[in-house]
């Protein structure tokens, strides 16, 4: 999915081919189909907690991953099926993370907010929402303390915008010239609170003028243009350890998580169905039928591959065993039979 | 459950839910004072992420309901602002896990400026929302928040159990002159009870309350766990063990003189929180029950808390990480024949 | 000092005469004369503790201030004794607040970083950077709320302009439209950190333009100039609720504290003696003799009657004995009998 | 003061400050890693506020001691991503009063980042700087800071009380593979002592140190409030009374069966700690004491403690704030007349 060569640089935005199109349809749709199972899951009460779907905002993570090594990292929100899945990560051990089972990426210990997959380098999944920025930071340093060429890609919402920390990690990230695209998914809401009621300046993007680095907005729901200003970003941060801003304007088609129905309060229903026909997955199909990067055939092999391999995650993740109760006091710390032997003198109330 | 000792006799009752008491109070404060307003995310329009501001901002307006960006620290730090200068914030964590991005702003603002002014500025405010253990939400969405207050000099902390409880210490909190930690539960929203219908019915912060009596332990409970000891409380009758179930409500002050009293009857306690055990609430309850009872302990007092690790998404793992009806009823056992009996 | 009338409007800042005149160089050479006695009795173990000294930075407390009536409200960081002073604040009771005696504002428990008078609605004296601005975009809520006129002053330094709160505090303060004047100090360093070394912008005001409100730069050194642009803020947030950013380029002269000798390591002595030639107080009293604001003999006066004034606080603050010991446990919370009787038995481990 | 038991038998010993013995400490693991690195508010240019990272900049190039503005939460969610991927951060909190603007990333990312990720991802990193009272600083700036930390399941928390524990430990607390919160005192910082010259002298965390045998009472303390005890302890000697002290060093995780095995010894026990008392340090070690020695303990375990008040300002009452050799000469002899004797 992602390349495996390192040092090949990144495809460049324009001139899409067949494989290329085939790709980002498949991402985007292997997203949206996960989501779809996912939700009817939760309906029967497979997955607890909370969900959030990103169903509508398909474009973003599939753009912006395309122009990624798979020794770039990228980090995100719980809002991260999407991100963690395209950058890599097999759909059986996500599901079975959703699931609570012992197969699920992070052992069932997150859940469907805290994804992790050290192989593709996917750094989570992280629910307070932007605190995540810092260590989107913090990576970006590691790779530069190393002398490495990678990038890291940190998602966010527009809801991180007024907290603190989206501030601090843009004056450090500058500051520092740390390669970091900072990813703002703009969805125009941060659970019921629309942007204009949340920020003083609701272009987001101009807040990079602030910290006088790149930025730029790009609509959200058009998978090249996403790729198309991510392979700049990727490119600057590659070759002058450069940060830079990025506005994705998207929109939910759903609610903010499976408990808020639908956010009829803060929004139109007219405003959903107005914003569903910009259905990126939709967009992007017609696109490539009409350029002819694809056929329909090549169109249903990949809807039919894609439900395949989701409908196997489902299957791995119901046949996976739930978490051995050991595993409590596992993975606290890193470390040998010695520390925990201490958490179970700790623990000795409980245990007795 | 045996009825509140602190009820008030004459009022009516009303059968509501912890979330309606909640609201009630909010509302009833808020007709009283108008220096009283309510501030926080998702607050108004939304009507509240677990719904408790439920119609406020239709009955009140945007004056005095006000939804804000995700920006903890930065409107804590405005309702104190608001309240050093005479206002009564009610400022709404959606949830309590959030409080940690504007600690600074409690601990170092809100709890000294009374102190640090000679008494000149004081804080009037009170932050509340959910806290603790909730359903499948995993380390950073569940876990016990209130060790972060209760050692704070100049800060008080409520944990309400009930719904009655809610709303009469929610109206003394607003009534404060002083910061108050609020913390409710998430899996208490739905919860039903009787709560009067006075709009003057109060229940004064550094009262416990004992929920049900009984003769041969003292168990210390609060939210969730206070249900669960009661549980534990009915099977032990049947074994004819009589258990005291004690409710601080307040941590912060914490009322010792009930506790102490009821383990002066009984001669034995366990604590039981939620939390992580090392160095929680437990550890407190126990060092002054020991410390001002030892003689009169038949058996060490029994901490019941737990699990030390974070909050598991496994909904097997979740379940092992609280304490149980069962790790309840196995300390009682062992306090009752350790020793003494 | 401030004006006790409330509704008349603050003075025009240009047509500048002698009282006003009389009025500026006075409040400068009071918080000088202050600190540098200050500084005597921390050398002599009177003051403990950090000592934060404002010489050089007199102009910008003087000018803005001078804007102010005296139900206008101002909070500041723990560089503040001028901040104080100029409000109103009585030189005697700050300076008992410095020795740390019963007769000091905050009855010596807050000390010299922690300076507060509710009776000229000076709200601290706060030395957590950049917690304060929240605060003061509380107080102006609570002037909008209840649908006040008022303004408040919040001073705070460059260093602060790094942490999330000043972002979250601009961004609430722009989006509400509250009345409250960020008025920077731009002394260009956070204790031995350059501007340049902190912030991916140094030009502190145009943060202003990322949260949509007025920003400007102006000189520090003159308190005239900050006089002028603080009035113009201060109309702006009395008649339409606006906020402002301010940038005001000062030095400060001595050292970050008194542990910090003059700061040797990080500026040059070049840089400090040069900046000297901008002494505020000496630039303005050239000014109103030239401009026949003032005569020497106005000049002498205001001299002598500091010297006086800052004389007497010392005599005063060296006569007022320390707090009784049971001060420790009150004002912790504002309550009665029944509160306090909690806490004694909470200390009963200390006390027996 | 006794030899410490871990002490190395072989090693040269060299006298320093405890300052110079973290300043060694940091160089020698800067040395022997590269991924070590000191990030910080001061650290560089400045040196440190309080000069413990003096040298380092010169010796390590910027590459590897990084300046940061003022953004506490920032620059320790720098440290936190960069231990995600490998390296070993040393993060300076100027002081630990500025932790709580990091809090969040302390109790949400770095203890947690490892449970949630199922040990894929483990946070190498130290946060370290002083805490705790100090003269005249008043009460922002002068509190007890662990107790934020010692609660939390993911943490270790360091109390290093001697140089050579400063040394041992801080070395210690780099190579761990977990965050590391190790909180210094800035009244220690000049305090002299002999340090192994040995640039591989490792004291393990979780292990308490018997700073003085005895054979009457333990008294458990740490920090200053250690050399407050062994001060009383002196005094006492000439009333015959014996003191053993005991240093736990590692509140978390905290070495139990040393002091249990110094109480099994001398049935009477004293918990001394500077910050104020309610649900403090004190708490828990009492708890766990009485829970586990509770048929030897011959009267209930003293708790001396700070007031339950922010820290004054002025001189007097800052002194009265912090516990005196007196209340713990006090607190002895409650514990050995009170009761058994
Ligand atoms: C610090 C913090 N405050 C509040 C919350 C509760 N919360 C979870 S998601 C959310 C909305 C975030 O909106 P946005 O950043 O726009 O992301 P989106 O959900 O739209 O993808 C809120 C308020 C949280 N998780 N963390
Ligand atoms: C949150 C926080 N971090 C660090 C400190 C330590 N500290 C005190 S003053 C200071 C420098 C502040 O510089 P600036 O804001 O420019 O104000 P100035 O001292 O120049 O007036 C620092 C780092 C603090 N008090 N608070
Ligand atoms: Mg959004
Ligand atoms: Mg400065």
């Amino acid at each position: 999915m992602a390349q495996k060569t390192l040092k090949q640089p990144a495809p460049s935005a324009s001139g899409v081919d067949s494989d290329l199109a085939k790709r980002l349809l498949r991402d985007m749709m292997l997203v949206r189909r996960f989501e779809e199972k996912a939700a009817e899951a939760y309906a029967l009460g497979k997955i607890g907690g909370f969900l959030h779907l990103s169903i509508g905002e398909e474009a973003v993570a599939a753009g912006a991953t395309s122009v990624l090594r798979r020794d770039d990292y990228s980090i995100s929100t719980y809002r991260e099926h999407g991100h963690c899945l395209v950058k890599g990560s097999d759909p059986r051990r996500v599901m079975a993370e959703l699931f609570g089972r012992r197969d699920g990426l992070s052992k069932g210990k997150g859940g469907s907010m805290h994804l992790f997959d050290k192989t593709v380098n996917f750094l989570g999944g992280h629910a307070i929402v932007g605190a995540h920025l810092p260590l989107a930071a913090g990576v970006g340093f590691a790779i530069q303390y190393r002398g490495g060429d990678q990038v890291v890609v940190c998602y966010f919402g527009d809801g991180a915008v007024p907290e603190g920390e989206f501030h601090e990690a843009l004056n450090l990230s500058s500051l520092w010239k740390l390669p970091v695209i900072f990813l703002c998914e703009n969805n125009r809401y941060a659970m019921g609170t629309s942007l204009e009621r949340a920020l003083a300046e609701t272009e987001i993007w101009k807040f990079g003028r602030a910290y006088n680095i790149p930025c730029e907005p790009v609509d959200g729901m058009d998978v090249l243009a996403v790729r198309d200003v991510a392979a700049r970003a990727v490119e600057r941060a590659r070759t002058e350890h450069t940060p830079t801003l990025i506005e994705a304007r998207t929109y939910r088609f759903r609610g903010h998580s499976m408990r808020d129905p639908a956010g009829a309060v803060y929004r139109t229903k007219e405003e959903v169905e107005r914003e569903k026909l910009r259905d990126p997955i939709v967009l992007f199909r017609n696109r490539a039928l009409e350029s002819r990067w694809l056929t329909d055939a090549d169109v249903r092999a990949i809807e039919k591959d894609v439900n395949d391999v989701i409908d196997e995650a489902v299957a791995f993740a119901d046949a996976s065993p739930e978490p051995p109760v050991e595993w409590l006091l596992t993975d606290i710390y890193k470390e040998g039979a010695e520390n925990r032997a201490r958490e179970g003198a700790e623990n000795r109330a409980r245990e007795n | 459950m045996k009825a509140q000792k602190t009820a008030p006799v004459r009022t009516e009752m009303a059968v509501m839910t912890y979330r309606e008491a909640l609201n009630l109070a909010l509302r009833e404060e808020m007709h009283r004072d108008d220096r009283v307003f309510v501030i926080g995310e998702e607050v108004g329009l939304y009507e509240g992420a677990y719904k408790v501001t439920q119609g406020l901002l239709k009955e009140f307006g945007p004056r005095r309901v006000i939804d804000t960006p995700i920006a903890e620290s930065g409107f804590t730090g405005v309702g104190i602002g608001a309240a050093m200068v005479g206002l009564r914030p009610v400022v709404e964590m959606m949830t309590f896990n959030f409080a940690l991005l504007a600690l600074d702003q409690i601990v170092n603002s809100a709890a000294k400026l009374c102190y640090m002014s000679g008494g000149q500025y004081n804080v009037p405010i009170v932050i509340r929302g959910p806290g603790g253990p909730a359903h499948q939400l995993a380390a950073q969405h569940s876990q016990s928040m209130e060790s972060y207050f209760y050692h704070v000099p100049g800060l008080k902390v409520v944990r309400p159990t009930t719904p009655m409880d809610a709303k009469g210490l929610l109206k003394s909190s607003i009534r404060d002159e002083n910061p108050v930690i609020f913390i409710e539960s998430e899996t208490l929203y739905a919860m039903k009870g009787e709560v009067p219908d006075d709009p003057d019915f109060l229940i004064p912060l550094g009262q416990a309350v004992v929920r049900r009596e009984g003769t041969d332990v003292t168990v210390i409970a609060y939210m969730g766990m206070m249900y669960r000891a009661l549980e534990a409380a009915e099977e032990l009758d049947k074994e004819g063990i009589s258990i005291e179930v004690v409710d601080p409500r307040t941590l912060r002050p914490m009322d010792t003189e009930t506790i102490i009293g009821s383990v002066r009857k009984t001669h034995r306690a366990v604590v039981v929180e939620a939390g992580a055990g090392f160095a929680g609430m437990g550890s407190e309850i126990a060092s002054f029950i020991t410390e001002q009872a030892f003689d009169e302990l038949d058996a060490p007092v029994e901490r019941v808390t737990g699990a030390n690790a974070p909050m598991p998404y496994a909904r097997n793992l979740e379940r092992a990480k609280t304490p149980s009806k069962e790790t309840i009823l196995a300390a009682v056992r062992r306090v009752c024949y350790a020793n003494g009996d």
